[in-house]
């Protein structure tokens, strides 16, 4: 019997998408999710960790959580503002930017991702969100870290659409196409760590309580399964910052 | 410093000018600065088969294609960010009545950049590899190259202009000049690709009272400036008002079908008559 | 709002960390807000083979060049305005101890753009036809090209970047965020293109003293935040001071030959033996 | 005998140049004479008039006589300050500015423009300013007028040296390179109006006191003499305005 543990899945997710955050990286953060993993970061084992916002926002320092990248809560404290351009374009496409963290629909075993459309078991189309940024910082970050729930139907062998490229795309490697970036380093979930390398991916940690065999039975795309470690349970630290100032309602960690 | 052309115009006036089938640019993104006090007036005015380019779509984009005012839109994604997906969108593109033509958000900011000035065309290292770029190829909206210089593939997009812009702005002079507070993200660029610029601002002052190093819009490219305090209401305008999570919310549960979206549109577009009527109500 | 890191440094420091051969750029326009104090210190440092880039020259170019410090300008052209041309550089240029190589003030600023930007290349219709063109082609810095969606002629051009450039400012929060009155030119794409940019300023503020809609360079690209008021005597600063026409005067005159030249070099840059003791000669 | 005229040869360029200003035009002007002679126009005959200056400001409204563009004196009164990229770029480059009026160290018989190098008669070569934005002025303006001193040295068949193209270049019309705008269509003088058209060089008008045959004579490139009209001489109004107001130090008409 396993104790109960001390944290919800999603304060573990936000936890274990902080620990892909090195200090002094220059980061591009989606909405949701990957907001709370970068902040937690930079209060954390990564102060010095400047973030952007697609939006035109350079190092934000919100005190309240937000709805989004739109939500004018999260432009708080910041440095300085400017357009889409300054961000996407001159620190992104210019190549500034170290690590983008994405949220995803689904995504393949080179970490590409799908924010577009999927296509249910009937055949039926649903659309999404499209790409915003996400193409553009899945192109050209340095590296680029997905932050999603583990369900099985959120990842694919061949995805209906490509909206963000991985590491591989269509069989060739992603700098065959002219891409400047380094592509999906890591899929972090709810239960682990998936490494995107060279050979694809590989079960890198698993979260506190988590069975490897059973993650990789819910993850349908090749993975390799190796001997996982496990990934650093959170921190009474960390779960007081997510608690208390960067999801104290729940929205993305309960 | 001169007192400069009076550029002020009625949202009335301003829309009546608005013909079918113009190639419109709106400025807001999702939740944030959208123009839907001039939404409210189009979709009233019963415009048809716009051409819609917008960069991030949010709640004014949503409401102009659940009244049908939309043949086509060109953006790179949009949301209402945690209130939910731009439900109208999604919906007519499945269903076939609108083409939707995608991009990343950069690169349809980067077309827009070269409309404004004017460049035969532009190079990007973005939606390589990516469906997105296939879909774009596929309809003549982009081709894939090579560096002249280095021969790595890249992508070339052809320049995009628009008949005209709107823009929700903070603070307008009489004469266009406008300021906009916090970021700005590609309002600049999708302003300066249209022939026409279209103002609405929550303060509108007098020539001179604005600092011309803090000028966002320069007046020598606006053609009209409408009073329209609030006019972003539900949405947010950055140090003045919050979005209305309870009114965004209520729209995106009426957007998730049909028949609520037109229940919607009844009742908080022509039911009101105005904007004002509009305010009113949603603060009763 | 967070302190930010603190980017104070010396003159004599950030001078220290250029080294010869180092593709610098300058952000200074005829008469105006040039980089005076900084070109003084490098003088004196006695830097060589440098790589300068400026889209229009005035007194700091030419009194690098003066002082042999620059293998190659890349310029747009430039001039002390009405009080003479910059002898210097036509000289150094006519003795073929100075390669130009030479744009249209747009030209070269749209490099500077693609390379701010991370483009592959980027394309105009300026250049086309000129005597400007056809050396820049010969030079390998352009190359005529179709636009490959209307097949019409334009020039295209490779990005271009620097290893530092160097802007005077007004203002200055110590991270690094900096503001600037008046026109900007092209200094927003002259900073964007250099890997790594210095910053001097007529006053530097504490984080946060700053509006953050008004910053004109984010922290997030200086390396260096250099307090220098009155740095950019005696070229003007817009709002700050005027020009000194005296001096400029003079320096031209000085300029006009080669032993001019040298003796203004000794009486006023290494004679002075520091830019406070400069301003405070000037002032005498 | 002729009475001694009330007026400077350099009034009169101002006073000419001004009348090829249109109400309504967006005018870009280069430093000098063009400064002059636009401000003139706005405030006489063209008071819609739409002043851009490279440097990056709208609408300027001095109140005093500047040394040049990079003059803060000349920035007075902008309605807003922007970049270059912003005037080159958006506005000029964007095809929204009607006019450019610049000056020259050389013209042709099409209005091609050098302000690069001069070759002496011994061959010797001597340097100028180079282009600024005067190439990109008269490659996108939808009219160009070029505002010089009337000297034989200043007119050639053959420029050493092509900065700005004019309605020709190298005997091929100049949209066949691409290029935007209309080119130059007028060269302004302190003793004539040259108008380029189709045809070349024609003889618009010359100044009040001066004989066609001498101006011919003094203009060493292909010119169609014709029937010029007689420039309208300054009225008492631009006069004022020139020595009270736009030079009364007369740097520029004097």
């Amino acid at each position: 019997m396993t104790a109960r543990p001390a944290w919800t899945r999603g304060e573990m997710l936000a936890v274990a998408g902080s620990l892909q955050v090195r200090d002094g990286d220059v980061a591009i953060v989606g909405l949701g999710l990957p907001q709370v993993a970068a902040l937690l970061a930079r209060y954390t084992h990564a102060p010095s960790t400047r973030l952007l916002l697609e939006i035109g926002v350079f190092e934000p320092d919100p005190t309240e959580p937000a709805m989004g990248i739109a939500d004018p809560r999260m432009w708080q404290g910041g440095s300085s503002f400017g357009s889409m351009l300054e961000i996407l374009g001159v620190m992104l496409h210019g190549r500034r930017v170290t690590l983008g963290m994405l949220g995803a629909l689904q995504v393949d075993q080179w970490g590409s991702i799908n924010t577009t459309e999927v296509v249910a078991e009937d055949g039926s189309r649903r659309r999404f969100n499209g790409s915003g940024g996400g193409n553009d910082i899945a192109s050209h970050a340095a590296r680029t870290v997905v932050i999603m729930s583990h369900q099985p139907r959120k990842f694919a062998r061949v995805l209906p659409f490509v909206t963000s490229p991985g590491r591989m795309v269509r069989g060739r490697p992603r700098d065959q196409f002219g891409l400047t970036g380094g592509g999906t380093c890591a899929i972090v979930t709810d239960r682990a760590v998936i490494a995107i390398g060279p050979q694809g991916a590989v079960l890198d940690s698993v979260h506190p309580g988590e069975d490897p065999d059973a993650v990789v039975a819910d993850t349908p795309i090749p993975l390799l399964r190796g001997a996982p470690a496990e990934t650093p349970a959170p921190t009474a630290e960390q779960l007081d910052l997510i608690r208390s100032r960067l999801d104290p309602h729940g929205w993305y960690t309960r | 410093m001169r007192a400069g052309p009076d550029r002020r115009e009625s949202l009335a006036d301003v829309v009546a000018d608005i013909r079918d089938g113009t190639r419109l640019a709106l400025c807001g993104f999702a939740i944030t600065r959208n123009a839907v006090a001039f939404a409210h007036e189009l979709v009233r005015a019963r415009r048809h088969r716009l051409s819609l380019t917008q960069v991030i779509g949010g709640m004014e984009t949503d409401l102009l294609v659940a009244a049908g005012a939309v043949d086509d839109l060109s953006y790179g994604g949009g949301s209402l960010d945690r209130f939910g997906p731009l439900h109208a969108v999604n919906r007519a593109a499945m269903a076939g009545t609108l083409r939707l033509v995608e991009y990343s958000a950069l690169a349809l900011t980067l077309r827009l950049h070269a409309g404004a000035l004017g460049l035969p065309f532009i190079a990007t290292r973005s939606l390589l590899g990516s469906d997105l770029a296939q879909a774009l190829i596929a309809g003549g909206h982009a081709r894939l190259a090579e560096d002249p210089f280095d021969g790595t593939p890249c992508l070339v997009l052809p320049p995009l202009r628009t008949d005209v812009a709107v823009v929700h702005v903070d603070v307008a002079d009489t004469a266009g000049n406008a300021v906009i507070a916090g970021p700005t993200w590609s309002i600049p660029e999708t302003v300066r690709a249209a022939d026409t610029v279209i103002v609405l601002a929550e303060e509108v002052v007098d020539v001179g009272a604005i600092d011309p190093s803090h000028v966002h819009i320069p007046a020598a490219l606006v053609h009209a400036v409408v009073a329209a305090p609030r006019g972003a209401y539900p949405t947010a305008v950055f140090g003045r008002y919050d979005y209305d999570g309870a009114h965004l919310r209520r729209y995106a549960q009426a957007a998730a079908d049909a028949a609520g979206t037109a229940a919607y549109l009844d009742e908080w577009v022509f039911g009101t008559g105005t904007f004002d009527a509009f305010l009113s109500k949603a603060a009763a």
